[in-house]
């Protein structure tokens, strides 16, 4: 079952005939060629950001994705207005993304080998984790435990919603408490960090993968720079809160270009997740790590 | 079991509330609510553990990089109840509060918590948690150890942990930071406690796109004890002596007491397996939002659920939801039925 | 049964009518004194160490121990000669402390609760780690074990013992398996730290308590302070390698002055091993932390 | 099983060694493969997985404070094997050198070590570990981060994996920072490293009161290969073409292959319960001692046991005594009943 969305397609920032210029270089890409190479420049190597429907389309193999939960919709719990309601920032985020929220979940495969998978969409309020985004990774933990599949999340955020309060906090909770279940069951799972994964979804879900990979120069950080350098009067560290400097801090096992990414999930899941059950590996077992 | 629970959230709240003469504005309401819990003369873990506690036996260090003074933690005596606590320690003045770094901690302090957590769970002890934090501390240093990672592996080991866990918001709810030791199977708030996802002040400057307006964001993301209760993040709140928890701190831990020791019993007759699940129940029942179910269109009907009944609650004006609401808001879900592969023996 | 030792008693090196200046003050203190204070100087509260015999009889309730395996006696398994023969290096040691080799174990109360519980003596051979030590700590554990009883030893050590070789090196692997398996099943262990808890000790049985206790000023580490010094030209922190230095840095939970440790332990105990079986704990069962 | 792992030890000792011409001097013997043992052209983890390994996927950090690049690991593919390696790596050139640490580790690369043990675990992969090393680094930032604990830690989760582990001794085995990757369920040695409680320097500057003893230390602790595999501390030696490995990586790593890929066929046919069983009664094994029994008069009469056996053979003056003894040394023991409360089935 292909992706579909039932609302407008998202009006495509970047029209093929027209240029974009890289915030990493200065350089003018013709967008036709910034689509061919997965949104990445060819002269710097910058990773742009990518729609959960781009993203799914570069990672799957083609017509396998079939979406789950796709009707999970957000509410206004507490009924939240700064400059404007939270009811009507849904709003134009579902007309600009034709997405209900930032998280899609459901199964797929990656070089035939399949798996649960969930990715965020920074262009849905800032990838930014309410109920259903929490929701859709709990159900996407859980679904992959049902299936025994592995389970990889692509994250993009800049953490809990604000506009559902504590309820977006408690996220953190019913997500971890998914993936915990998962760990304990012995089912892999892989986290992706994409520009940006900051505050509480790189404080639940996607600190916590058996294998953690991010794209390069990826922003990842709890307290956002800013507020960590207002907060706080400290020099910040070359390269602070990117993707090298969570690696070289140990909590990253790779960096990977985005051209890599689908053959070294492949790659990864070939050992976590042997087709075949792994005739050639030790004697497998649930147990506890 | 969680009627039993839900009944006792009820009764525990006690004294009862008198009934607000006037109606008070609700902005000047809840930041009063916010200064009272930032106030430097509040019971703080190791004041109230004096009061509450006949013995405390601090335990010290993460075994990894360090002891973090703004949590501790150790082997307490509670009542007949040997338990293992674990608390935010802000400091009572400028040397202290250094020392303590104002109670933010950084990943060596939610490490301790994780080690003493598997170390209760080990021995079979309860865990009650004290939380009282601006927020993980938000320097480079912290960054560079992890404090995201730390505070998802605290979270993570709270929800397998097959010991009853008592958390206490005691003041400052601070976003991840509090969080990160605030994930027990009851939570318990002192009257004018906060709980919210980010500060005041960070909300206002990010939405309102200045701190000034704190009042408004504080307000606006419902974060007193009592809207807390009306979400159900909260269970029950325990009300403060005079003007606040400061005036008079044993009656504070007095009141905390009794409560705690209600959950306490209710809790260690709980069977391990039954206390995981309903935890995992009482977590996941905490998210607002509704299904349209599978298909291309829309279906956009809201049943009611929890999402409404919130609404009309807030929208009522109300600052005392959680009284008309119940103890604990389980509402909302109820017609789902994919709450995940928990045992629901008693259901 | 008391504490027996078959050789000749060791020669007090401190006669009760005579003096001992203390390294700690340089005060001159009355031996019949420092006796009464534990061998903690009145002055400025330097730890003397202690002998097995006299840590035993400080911990335990008069007449409760047993002492186990007592006829365990080290071999030469290398044939080891430096200036001297590691043979006749044992045979001074025997003679100096009446020992057999650096680790006495067996079970015994502490204010009425009964205990399995090993203490080195660095008397014999700097407290080395041979295979003696290491069977006796693991002996010690699984007796802990097969009793259900708390675990509790007394370190004071240099490390392993080299005339032994890689056998001493294999007593780490020897005693942490023999700890791990206590810890899976629920039994308590808590480690004290006394002058000097260093290499291979500490780098095994020493580390891995579930309270990890110290005396004051004890010298702890992995790498003796000289060597670390010599090898690598790092400006050592004040306190280096000392139980405070330790304890700020996360790897001890208390330090305990002599004079309180007996209480201490009773009272942690009193958590980890309830006597009757813990009614107001929680459900205790034997979970793997 | 522990019959048949004997009999692959002798098997798996390929190709035959042939008998030396002239009875050497046996300290300069020793002497010789210490240097060999730590030229810097001999081949390191990664240069050997290059040889050994159809695939190697790094895994980096230790989730709690850095990537240390003294202990390398990922995810490697070994003929059929799919597994988990982790060994030291030294550098080849004074840049990598400075970078490595020279392959000593600090708390973070056993921590790293550890986690890549539990992915193991997690998932059912059998391990094999490279073990080169002059020790742990001894400076003081590794003692502030606490490199005893680290060390501990690893050797105890080694103790429980429920997976193989497969250790290969390639280069310097020295001391506690060699064993924390290196408890394996079998310990294989290239006939040139050298295996120590403590550096021959170290152990000269103590004991000999100068450095300059280094090889009569190396000597009177039995470190090479072959002596270590008459203690039965080690269990295979393999030979090193020419004049030693470093003149040929890829047949080392082409002679390490055949043997690792033996162990691990045996290994993975063994239950985990029965694993862990046998590991626990290899390293058990490990201690010469005599047990005179209770009673307050000592009686000295020795029991021919592994002691005495190890006695002879090393007053017979021979370099390559785990030839006569046999490739795993279990005696000294066989009287003894208390090995623990181990499942022993097949025995
Ligand atoms: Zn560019
Ligand atoms: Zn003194």
């Amino acid at each position: 079952m292909p992706l579909k969305f039932p609302f407008r397609a998202r009006r495509e920032s970047y029209p093929p005939d027209l240029w974009t210029q890289c915030p990493g270089c200065g350089q003018m890409l013709f967008n036709k060629h910034l689509d061919r190479d997965l949104r990445v420049c060819a002269a710097c190597g910058h990773h742009f950001r990518l729609t959960a429907t781009a993203r799914l389309a570069q990672l799957l193999d083609p017509g396998t994705f079939s979406e789950r939960d796709e009707g999970l919709i957000p509410v206004d719990p507490i009924s939240f207005v700064d400059s404007r309601a939270y009811a009507d920032r849904l709003e134009a985020a579902r007309t600009a993304t034709g997405l209900r929220d930032a998280a899609v979940w459901g199964f797929g495969s990656i070089e035939g080998r399949r798996v649960a998978i969930c990715v965020l969409d920074f262009g849905f309020m800032g990838g930014s984790m309410g109920s259903v985004v929490g929701e859709k990774v709990a159900r996407a933990a859980e679904g992959a435990l049902a299936e025994s599949l592995p389970l990889i999340i692509v994250s993009s955020s800049g953490g809990a919603r604000m506009q559902e309060g504590t309820l977006a906090l408690m996220q953190l909770v019913i997500t971890l408490g998914a993936l915990d279940r998962l760990r304990a069951a012995g089912v892999p799972f892989v986290s992706v960090m994409a520009d940006p994964t900051t505050g509480g979804v790189f404080a639940s879900f996607a600190s916590v993968g058996d294998v953690n990979l991010a794209e390069p120069n990826a922003l990842i950080g709890f307290a956002g720079a800013r507020v960590s350098a207002g907060t706080i009067a400290d020099e910040l560290p070359p390269g602070f809160q990117r993707s090298e400097f969570l690696l070289s801090h140990g909590f990253i096992d790779r960096i990977v270009h985005r051209s890599a990414l689908r053959a070294e999930l492949a790659r990864i899941l070939g050992y976590l997740a042997p087709a075949g059950g792994g005739s050639g590996s030790g004697t497998r077992e649930a147990s506890r790590g | 079991m969680v009627d039993r629970l839900l009944g006792l959230a009820k009764q525990a709240e006690h004294p009862p509330q008198a009934a607000p003469a006037a109606p008070p504005d609700p902005r000047a309401t809840v930041w009063a609510s916010v200064q009272l819990a930032r106030n430097p003369r509040r019971p703080h873990t190791l004041e109230l553990l004096a009061e509450l506690a006949s013995e405390f036996a601090e335990l010290h260090g993460d075994r990894l990089f360090g002891d973090d003074g703004a949590i501790v933690g150790g082997l307490a005596r509670i009542d007949r109840f040997r338990v293992v606590v674990v608390g935010h320690q802000k400091g009572s003045d400028t040397e202290e509060n250094i020392r303590r770094n104002f109670g933010m901690a950084k990943p060596e302090g939610f490490r301790k918590a994780i080690r003493l957590f598997e170390l209760a769970e080990r021995f079979g002890l309860p865990v009650v948690t004290f939380v009282d934090t601006p927020g993980a501390y938000p320097g480079a240093e912290a960054e560079e150890r992890g404090v995201a990672e730390a505070i998802a592996r605290s979270i993570g080991a709270m929800t397998r942990l097959r010991v009853p866990i008592v958390s206490v918001i005691t003041g400052e709810g601070g976003s991840g930071g509090a969080l990160a030791i605030a994930a027990g199977d009851v939570v318990i708030a002192l009257e004018n406690a906060v709980y919210s996802v980010i500060s005041p002040e960070g909300c206002a400057s990010i939405l309102w796109r200045t701190p000034e307006k704190a009042a408004d964001a504080a307000l606006a993301m419902r974060m007193s004890a009592r809207d807390q209760q009306a979400l159900g993040v909260v269970d029950v709140v325990v009300s403060e002596p005079g003007e606040g928890a400061h005036v008079d701190p044993a009656e504070t831990a007095r009141r905390l007491r009794a409560v705690i020791i209600e959950y306490l019993t209710t809790l260690a007759a709980t069977p391990p397996d039954e206390l995981v699940a309903l935890r995992a129940r009482r977590y996941r029942s905490l998210g607002a939002f509704q299904d349209l179910g599978p298909g291309p269109e829309p279906t956009p009907v809201e049943r009611p659920g929890l999402a409404d009944r919130l609404r009309r609650a807030f929208e009522a004006g109300s600052r005392t939801l959680g009284d008309t609401i119940g103890g604990r808001t389980v509402g909302g879900r109820d017609q789902r039925e994919d709450v995940g592969r928990l045992q629901e023996d008693d259901e």
